[in-house]
């Protein structure tokens, strides 16, 4: 029971809270944050299972969860222009509900 | 490198250059679309011309194109190529006169000339094919551009007629597919005239080819119009005439016929087929279709109608020849290839001059016709006599050699067939001619074109006395070696010899 | 006493998650993810990952966390935000359930068989490390291995403020939100900027032989200068449109000159010149930096003006 | 060379005249032209008069091969062929005068000319069978000229009843000529070939039952009374004279003569021979019209033809010497039917005649139809005579009776033109077309015999005054009984086409409810009860409605007694 | 070779520097610089079409470091003909671009399109799993922003939706290359196929890839998010969209299936990805025909066409090699015939629409004599997605049916053969619409020749595929670690 496995599971966990929050939800922002998480979670298992894979501190995955970090961000903005636009137009968060994610 | 090998992809080339430049000529250009149309016509003809040379003197020109992987594109001009190519070319010239004059004043000409083209394009395809999948794309590229065609008028009966059409034709396409597929899958890329790679095949996995025979024929049956498969013909009736006549007497018709003529002789071959006892309900369904159309016509009321019908008839004739055993009854299944070509095509242009000229769509308007439009009248009695198959009429010549065929391939029932059908025809025939000629007219035409000719106008008649004049040639002269008869004996020599 | 620690890290971060996921409230939801990127960046440290503990605070909590806050704000004011939020349907649930379950059975299971990795990748970082021109792996790996994932990952961020630009349509937008008259903000400002700017400078510099670089330091200008920007200092009104977009376009376009002027020199893509790596990675990183500044800047402010509405733009077309 | 020449010109003149015909120049001409188009087949027929030479013409490109010849039986035919439709055209010059559609008649004329000659000099059947069809549907638009109601529903049946007729020809022809092993279309190749074909039976079936059509065998002759008696005048003549010959002309040239020995074929002729010899006197003496009258004589004396052929299968030896007496039987019946026939046409003008002649004119060619004066003594004598030779027990006498049938039919004829110049019919304007005509078949029918039958060993009757007086005695008696009829009227009459009446009602019914024809549009239908009440029927939805359902049905009913026979042989 | 002349690098290079370019330059200088771009990105396509095709197999190591530790580019023959369809793909929609959008418009348009581009380059030729997702990323940005970018209702919520799906599926994505990094240790798509082996985490990671890939290629139940996004853009962009960006996660499916040899080792999730094949071609079928607006008849049949693209994957499974290998050539033919067909036809009816100002197939009525050399260029594209011969479709198709009568897997053929009388209806559905002839006056706007002659050529480019087939095939089945990786 290593940090790496303990925030590898937490990972795991946010990845499955993310995916029930965004396929729960309807609402548009309630939905990015569950894409956030499902994200950060993504990054610890990205960082975690790698660490414990290699039993040392792997600066490259660590590299490249920077880059996911900030891709994600980027999305999270993205979307967020997206959602407002959407609200000023429809006055709506969500989607017509014809489909689920 | 012959410079005859290259005449294949030239003939089809001619048509394809002609739609392409018809769609991209304006509208209103309508001198300059007829004159391309008509030089490409000619073009094609003399092309002809020199393939019959070349085919006479036993040099088969063939042109390939490697599409896939062992998979090749071939154009090739045998002498049964040419029987199918002559015809629609020849015809060709004559419906496009004919199609000129008919749509004269009406819109859309530049789309209806050049999906014209290509629907004619993809007939020679057909009639070049050296292989099945060349056939099979020529096949469906007819299917394609006919259906603009058929639904040219844009009303909504020609839009579901051509909803039906296409149902008909695609699901016929896609069991062909299916047929054709699978037949490759066994065994690679048959050519035709490879009969022995087939025979192989065949003492392989008899079930099998068994089932893509019928797989094969279904499908060429449905644009051949065999029984279960003939609903789209009459409703494709809302065409305008010269898209009739061309349906029905050149390409679509012809096309599901020609395939299956290649099927059974330069795939299966006729020895094989016989042996493995696939002709025989060919012979049974084409029998059935035969009096079926027949008796279906004598129900119509329309025109148009009744010579759908007629064809549906007279096209399952082609199959009956091809089902009989034996050289008499090839020659006669061939040989109505064209014979039927030539006579329904004049009768579709003469019913479309009574409707042009007159407005005259249904049976019992055309009392008395024949003292207003002799001239149409006499070609649409000449075509409906050939019908019938009374000599000198090129239909007799059919009829005979079917009848010997049925005889030598010890099938004497077919002949009354084809007497039942002979009957019919003249059922539904000859009442027609009667109301044309002895019948006094009934109060005004329905619908009169004012101008000061006799008859239809020349652009019109001349066609329908042309094809007309033809079809009695092809009958009077049947003996003669450039004749139809002459060109089918021939094809048949060396498809026996093989 | 470690895995103690981590074992209260995991609970928290994952009751903060769920408060954040199942909160009635979203403002709440919004303040819990915050308060998610500020546990992670613990854990993030706790696994050996100082950058991306920077990164996560500075970014994932922050930034993020201020433009759903923004996001929110914008919505509150509306007063729509929670009318037509129904209750998601039983079906729903239940493959929500269904599939998150599924998910987290499937990664436990992975996670469970780790096979030993046959490469061991960081070794090959070591040994390269000397050639990079930097003594920090991981800046190392971003700007030097990996540089070409980085260009790419500076290209998405471009590319965001540029779809936000887009929809746009008028670049001459007044901001909904007006200056915040707040004079503490104000006096907190005065001290609290120019201390992010020397912080964000110093992470930069830090970034060649030590946790911080680029990301880090440009998520810190950015957090600067959307604080002025709250504060009712307009950075992108101030400046030109013509500068601002420059100012966007130059750690990108001066990575990307970098990159083709080896290819000029005939170099494989992005390969530094013998010697030069290391200055003109601090280069690079110098540009980015401010770029990155800008571009969240500029992703907040776009995400905070409302656009124009439909009727000026898509004029040729649908 | 003129032989070809005159052999290619025989069919292919009229053709080309029934073309000009069409044209407005020689509209008004038509009538000349029509009278022209017979004198190839008739210089034709008279350069080979009497010899026995073999002309003949092969066009390998024209159809399959065709081949057109003459010989001296086809030369008989053609040269009484020839001279009636040249004598018929004359009259009907005179005839049409009045006539609008005088133009159509001519070039239907002239197209049944072509094919009626046609059919006579081509030896392969294709060609034959193209001119006997040609011949058949243009006939059609002679009988149904006058476009009246009775015409319509003779042509009708006419039609009807050829069709059946051509299909089986065409079936005996297919049979035929695959007998011969696929090789020939010869007529001749396939008569010899026929009794080695499995399909015998059914070969000579459909030649007897299609040909039939033609030659007014029973069952086969509905059409015939009714035709007759519609068509304009000149056109029974010639139907009755000359087309009712092709169907004899085609047994002759296709039946296995000769080759064939078969009792029960022969008996089948013979037996329906005299059924219509003597069936045709009784039914037709209780005929109405003088042309039913007339047409059922043809039936009758075609009946004895029928005989004669049907004899040859019993004795195929004899062959050789029966045709030639067979065929000048047929001329002499032709010019003097013809002749009867023109005469009805006559018997309206009687006034501008001289009482005396008119009367000569009338019973000349009654007598001689009966067989007492002129080509029908002789032709009679020397068919009796041949058939003694053939040495079949009861066929000659009864062919003696079959005069009974004959004399008196020509009373009843002669009866009925004596009730019409008498009560009903306006005299009308002479016409010196008409009267040249008649009189011409008149004396050529008179004097045939010294004319035409130079290759026959002629009897000089006058030397065996004997004979002469045994031919009497059974006209005699028919004469007696006719009067006594006369005098006691039975009041029964039979409709014309007689067995015809009975199938058209049983066909006719159902066809009120027939759902197709309900189904058509509504005011489709109103069209056609406005055309009924109107004078002009709608003729041709009737015979539509006619086809439609029933040609079917006889097809079915064909189609099984082919199969039948297949299935017993 | 010399490094300088690889066209490797300009192929992302030009686009990145196009983006920048014209992002800064002003508006109406951007369409002429952009034009230069086009002209050298072809240039550099053909360039690298010649070379790969004459010396084989390209590697080029980015920033001169091999590959388990840097990122490596490779050109086989799959990515080269790739690099090529999306060349000619794009330049036809960027012209098209160029003449149906304003000048505002327009000016924003090319940096998206730049950076649609150079993500797409980056996806044909990546060798690495990381970066793949990276470029997965700019691509769905990039084409979300060219969705978005109409600025109507429609297009946004379509926007937002393709946002969340695709974002979802590159999270799945980037879950899986964590597990396989963790397994294995490298992310190098070389280095990863020689170290491979199944244990459950590589499984796991594979059907975490597998999902978010569908998810982005719109593979039927996860299709939801394409026809609004495809039918609510503006057309040049649908084009785009349609014919190369969904693309570009099915190529990198693909990969993945094929060197990591997944088709061998889960036999099961091949005839899944097939089933859902045939379900993307029934359904789609089905609803394109039921759709009353003219894109979205479109937009559906591209979740129909998908499925037959799908199909592939169960076929590659069979014993037989040629089948297989036939399977293969048949997917991507299928693939390169739909990318310009479908092109061919959203430009078709974009400029249809256009014409009647009208959105549904209603307006369409006597559109076939208004405008028919347009409705010649929407019948010939509607030809090859039929799957009718002559086209690229047909002989795709028939690849596809030949490899299913060799590997005896004949349920698919009934599915092909449904899908294509199913695609048949749809399209003739649209046909019939536009041969009708309504008493209402034409108030019809004329579009500019141009752009008609451009969906036109698109259109024969999917027919001329047909006759041309044979080249694509080869270049496909030029040697490399793919190939060898094929059965």
């Amino acid at each position: 029971m290593d940090t790496n496995l303990i925030f590898t599971l937490g990972g795991i966990g946010l990845c499955g809270l993310g995916l029930f929050g965004f396929i729960y939800h309807c609402h548009l922002l309630r939905r990015l944050i569950a894409f956030n998480l499902i994200g950060n979670g993504t990054f610890l298992i990205m960082v975690g299972f790698a660490q414990r894979g290699q039993g040392v501190t792997d600066h490259v995955i660590q590299a490249l969860v920077l880059t996911g970090i900030v891709v994600a961000v980027s999305a999270t903005a993205l979307a967020l222009v997206l959602i407002r636009r959407w609200f000023h137009l429809k006055g709506s968060t969500q989607l017509p509900e014809d489909d689920a994610s | 490198m012959n410079w005859t090998d290259s005449l294949p992809l030239a003939v089809l080339m001619t048509s394809f250059l002609a739609a392409t430049i018809i769609f991209m000529l304006p509208e209103q250009k309508h001198i300059l679309r007829s004159t391309i149309n008509l030089g490409a016509a000619c073009i094609k003809i003399i092309l002809i011309i020199f393939l019959i040379q070349a085919v006479l003197q036993q040099n088969y020109p063939e042109v390939r194109l490697e599409v896939l992987p062992g998979l090749d594109l071939i154009l090739r001009a045998d002498s049964l190529a040419i029987l199918f190519a002559g015809l629609s070319s020849v015809l060709w010239l004559f419906t496009t006169l004919y199609a000129i004059g008919y749509l004269e004043n009406s819109p859309n000409r530049s789309r209806f000339f050049g999906y014209f083209s290509l629907c004619v394009a993809s007939t020679m395809g057909i009639s070049l094919a050296g292989n099945l999948f060349t056939f099979l794309i020529f096949y469906e590229l007819l299917t394609l551009s006919t259906y603009p065609l058929v639904v040219h008028r844009g009303n909504t009966a020609s839009i579901k007629a051509g909803r039906t059409y296409l149902i008909y034709t695609l699901t016929g396409g896609v069991v062909l597919l299916l047929g054709v597929a699978s037949l490759y899958a066994l065994g690679g890329d048959i050519a035709f005239g490879d009969i022995e790679r087939t025979a192989a095949l065949v003492g392989t996995w008899p079930e099998l080819m068994t089932i893509i025979f019928i797989l094969l024929i279904a499908g060429l049956g449905v644009k051949a119009a065999i029984f279960p498969f003939h609903g789209w013909l009459p409703t494709a009736m809302v065409a305008p005439a010269p898209v009739s006549a061309l349906l029905h007497a050149v390409a679509v018709v012809k096309a599901g016929a020609f395939g299956i003529v290649r099927v059974v002789y330069d795939i299966y071959g006729i020895e094989l087929s016989w042996q493995q006892g696939l002709l025989y309900p060919i012979a049974i369904i084409a029998s059935f279709t035969i009096l079926y159309g027949s008796w279906r016509a004598l129900q119509q009321i329309d025109i148009k109608k009744r010579l759908a019908f007629s064809t549906v008839s007279q096209v399952s004739y082609i199959l009956l020849g091809i089902s009989l055993f034996g050289p008499l009854g090839t020659i006669g299944g061939l040989v109505h290839l064209l014979h039927q070509g030539l006579m329904k095509v004049t009768l579709f242009f003469c019913a479309g001059n009574y409707a042009e000229t007159l407005g005259i769509h249904k049976i019992h308007e055309l009392d008395g016709v024949g003292q207003r439009m002799p001239f149409t009248s006499i070609a649409f009695t000449v075509g409906a006599m050939g019908m019938i198959g009374l000599p000198p009429v090129a239909g007799f010549i059919s009829k005979w050699y079917l009848g010997m065929g049925a005889l030598e391939a010890n099938m004497g029932w077919v002949i009354f067939i084809l007497i039942g059908s002979s009957l019919l025809n003249a059922a539904y025939f000859l009442p027609v001619l009667k109301r044309i000629w002895f019948n006094p007219q009934q109060g005004s035409w329905p619908h009169e074109r004012v101008s000061n000719c006799r008859d239809a106008i020349p652009l019109l008649l001349i066609p329908a006395l042309v094809t007309a004049s033809l079809s009695i040639a092809a009958g009077l002269f049947a003996s003669s070696i450039l004749s139809p008869l002459g060109w089918a004996e021939l094809i048949t020599l060396r498809e026996y010899l093989r | 006493m470690n895995l103690l620690i981590d074992l209260t890290l995991l609970t928290g971060i994952l009751a903060i998650a769920a408060t954040s996921l199942l909160s009635r409230s979203l403002f709440q939801s919004v303040i819990f993810f915050i308060l998610l990127g500020l546990t992670l960046a613990l854990g993030w440290i706790r696994l050996g990952a100082p950058d991306i503990a920077l990164a996560e605070a500075a970014i994932g909590a922050g930034i993020t966390g201020v433009l759903l806050l923004d996001t929110l704000g914008h919505l509150k004011k509306t007063g729509k935000l929670d009318k037509d939020e129904h209750r998601p349907s039983y079906p729903r649930l239940l493959l929500a359930i269904l599939s998150s379950v599924t998910l987290v059975v499937l990664l436990l299971w992975a996670v469970f068989h780790q096979p030993t990795p046959a490469i061991q990748l960081h070794l090959l970082v070591e040994e390269a490390l000397p050639d990079s021109g930097v003594s920090h792996q991981i800046t190392a790996v971003l700007l030097n291995f990996r540089s070409y994932d980085t260009l790419l990952e500076v290209g998405v961020l471009v590319l965001a403020v540029l779809v936000g630009l887009a929809l746009q349509t008028d670049q001459h937008q007044q901001d909904s939100l007006p200056g915040l008259p707040n004079p503490l903000l104000h006096a907190c400002l005065t001290l609290l900027v120019p201390a992010m700017l020397i912080t964000s400078m110093y992470l930069l510099w830090a970034g060649s032989d030590r946790p911080g670089g680029a990301f880090q330091a440009g998520a810190m200008l950015a957090a600067a200068f959307i604080l002025l920007h709250l504060s009712g200092i307009k950075l992108s009104a101030q400046l030109s449109h013509r500068m601002m977009q420059f100012g966007l376009l130059l750690g990108f376009t001066v990575f990307l000159v970098v990159a083709t002027s080896s290819v000029i020199g005939g170099r494989p893509l992005l390969a530094y010149p013998d010697g030069g790596a290391g200055l003109l990675i601090l280069l690079i990183e110098l540009a980015l930096t401010l770029s990155i500044g800008l571009i969240l800047l500029s992703l907040f402010t776009i995400a905070n003006s409302p656009p124009l509405s439909s009727r000026s733009g898509g004029s040729n077309g649908h | 060379m003129i032989h070809s020449s005159l052999l290619l010109l025989t069919p292919i003149l009229p053709l080309i005249l029934a073309a000009l015909s069409g044209t407005p120049k020689f509209k008004a001409h038509a009538g000349k032209l029509a009278l022209i188009a017979v004198i190839p087949a008739f210089l034709l027929s008279l350069t080979h008069l009497g010899s026995n030479e073999i002309s003949w013409i092969e066009m390998p490109a024209l159809l399959m091969g065709s081949l057109w010849q003459i010989h001296p039986i086809a030369n008989t035919f053609l040269l009484f062929t020839s001279v009636l439709w040249f004598f018929s055209a004359l009259y009907a010059i005179g005839y049409l005068q009045a006539d609008k559609r005088s133009s159509r008649f001519w070039i239907l004329w002239l197209l049944t000319l072509s094919g009626n000659l046609g059919l006579l000099i081509s030896a392969d059947i294709i060609s034959f069978y193209g001119f006997f069809a040609f011949m058949t549907f243009a006939g059609y638009g002679l009988v149904i000229h006058t476009g009246k109601k009775p015409a319509l529903r003779a042509g009708r049946i006419y039609l009807v009843m050829a069709i059946i007729g051509e299909m089986l020809i065409l079936t005996a022809l297919f049979l035929g000529s695959a007998a011969t092993g696929h090789t020939s279309i010869i007529a001749q190749d396939i008569a010899s070939a026929i009794p080695e074909s499995n399909h015998l039976n059914l070969i000579l079936f459909c030649l007897f039952f299609g040909f039939g059509v033609k030659a007014g065998i029973p069952l086969m002759h509905l059409w015939l009374p009714l035709a007759h008696p519609v068509a304009p005048t000149p056109a029974s003549a010639v139907l009755s004279g000359a087309m009712i010959k092709a169907g004899l002309f085609a047994w002759i040239s296709l039946l296995p003569l000769g080759y064939l020995h078969s009792s029960a074929w022969g008996m089948m002729f013979i037996s329906f021979g005299f059924l219509a010899a003597f069936g045709a006197g009784i039914v037709g003496i209780l005929q109405q019209a003088p042309k039913a009258v007339l047409a059922y004589s043809s039936i009758s004396q075609m009946g004895l033809m029928t005989v004669t052929l049907g004899c040859l299968f019993l004795k195929p030896d004899m062959t050789p010497i029966m045709l030639p007496l067979l065929a000048f039987f047929a001329l002499h019946h032709a010019l003097v039917k013809g002749a009867l026939f023109l005469s009805v046409g006559i018997n309206a003008q009687y006034k501008s005649i001289p009482p005396l002649l008119f009367q000569i004119g009338l019973f000349v060619p009654a007598l001689s139809l009966i067989g007492l004066m002129g080509s029908g003594l002789q032709g009679k004598l020397l068919l009796k005579e041949g058939l003694y030779a053939l040495q079949i027990p009861g066929i000659v006498t009864l062919v003696t009776f079959s005069a009974l049938a004959t004399t008196g039919l020509m009373f009843r004829f002669l009866w009925l033109l004596k009730g019409e110049r008498e009560h009903s019919q306006p005299a009308t304007q002479a016409d010196s077309y008409m009267q040249m005509a008649w009189a011409g078949l008149l004396v050529v029918g008179l004097l045939a015999t010294s004319l035409f039958g130079t290759g026959l060993e002629s009897k000089n009757l006058i030397h065996y005054p004997m004979e002469y007086i045994g031919m009497l005695w059974v006209p005699v008696i028919g004469l007696a009984c006719a009067l006594w009829f006369v005098a006691h009227p039975l009041n029964v009459s039979i409709p014309q086409g007689d067995l015809v009446v009975l199938f058209e009602h049983r066909l006719r019914f159902p066809e009120q409810s027939n759902p197709t024809q309900a189904n058509e549009s509504t005011d489709n239908v109103a069209l056609v009860d406005w055309k009924d009440k109107d004078q002009q029927p709608s003729p041709s939805a009737s015979i539509e409605i006619f086809s439609r359902s029933h040609v079917a049905a006889l097809l079915g009913v064909l189609l099984l007694v082919a199969n039948l026979i297949v299935w017993l042989y | 070779m010399n490094m300088i002349l690889s066209p490797i690098p300009w192929l992302l290079v030009i686009p990145l520097a196009g983006a920048v370019l014209t992002m800064l330059i002003p508006l109406n200088w951007r369409s002429p610089a952009s034009m230069f771009g086009l002209l050298t990105q072809l240039l550099a396509s053909l360039l690298l079409g010649y070379q790969v095709s004459q010396y084989g197999t390209q590697i080029y190591a980015m920033a001169d470091w091999q590959a388990p530790l840097g990122i490596a580019l490779r050109a086989d023959g799959l990515a080269t003909l790739f690099i090529l369809m999306s060349s000619l793909v794009a330049t036809a929609c960027a012209l098209y671009a160029h003449l149906y959008l304003n000048l505002t418009k327009r000016g924003h348009f090319w940096p998206l399109l730049w950076f649609l581009w150079a993500s797409l380059n980056g996806i044909w030729l990546a060798a690495d799993t990381f970066n793949l997702y990276v470029g997965l990323e700019l691509l769905t940005f990039a084409a979300v922003g060219l969705v978005a970018f109409a600025s109507d209702e429609r297009s946004l919520e379509a926007s937002i939706r393709y946002l969340y799906a695709a974002l979802l599926g590159s999270m799945a994505y980037l879950l899986g290359v964590a597990l396989l990094y963790g397994a294995q240790g490298t992310l190098a798509m070389d280095s990863l196929a020689e170290t491979w082996h199944w244990g459950p985490t590589n499984q796991v990671a594979i059907t975490l890839i597998l999902g978010g890939l569908l998810l982005k290629t719109a593979v039927f139940p996860m299709h939801t998010w394409l026809p609004p996004a495809h039918g609510g853009a503006l057309t040049p962009v649908s084009a785009l969209l349609s014919a190369l960006v969904i693309k570009a996660s099915f190529y990198i499916l693909l990969r993945f299936w094929v060197e990591f040899e997944v088709y061998r080792h889960l036999p099961s999730l091949s005839q899944l990805l097939g089933v859902l094949g045939a379900g993307a071609i029934i359904w789609g079928g089905w609803m394109a025909l039921k759709q009353t607006h003219l894109k979205m008849v479109v937009a559906y049949s591209t979740v129909a066409q998908i499925g037959y693209i799908s199909l592939m994957f169960p076929l590659l499974t069979a014993e037989n090699s040629e089948a297989s290998l036939m399977a293969y050539h048949g997917g991507i033919l299928m693939l390169l015939a739909h990318a310009f067909a479908k092109a061919g036809m959203f430009l078709a009816a974009g400029n249809l629409i256009y014409c009647t100002g009208k959105p549904d197939l209603a307006s369409l009525a006597g559109m076939s004599r208004y405008r028919p050399l347009n409705i010649f260029a929407f019948g010939l594209a509607g030809v090859s997605l039929m799957g009718l011969p002559p086209s690229g479709g047909f002989n795709a198709k028939w690849l596809l049916l030949q490899s299913s009568f060799l590997s005896g897997q004949w349920w698919w053929i009934v599915v092909l053969l449904i899908g294509s009388l199913l695609s048949a209806a749809y399209i003739f559905r649209v046909f019939a619409y536009t041969y009708q002839e309504t008493e209402a006056t034409d108030s019809f706007r004329r579009p500019p020749i141009t752009i008609e002659l451009i969906a036109l050529c698109l259109s024969v480019a999917s027919i001329l595929l047909g006759f041309l087939s044979i080249w694509p095939v080869n270049v496909v089945s030029l040697p490399g670690p793919f190939m060898e990786a094929m059965p």
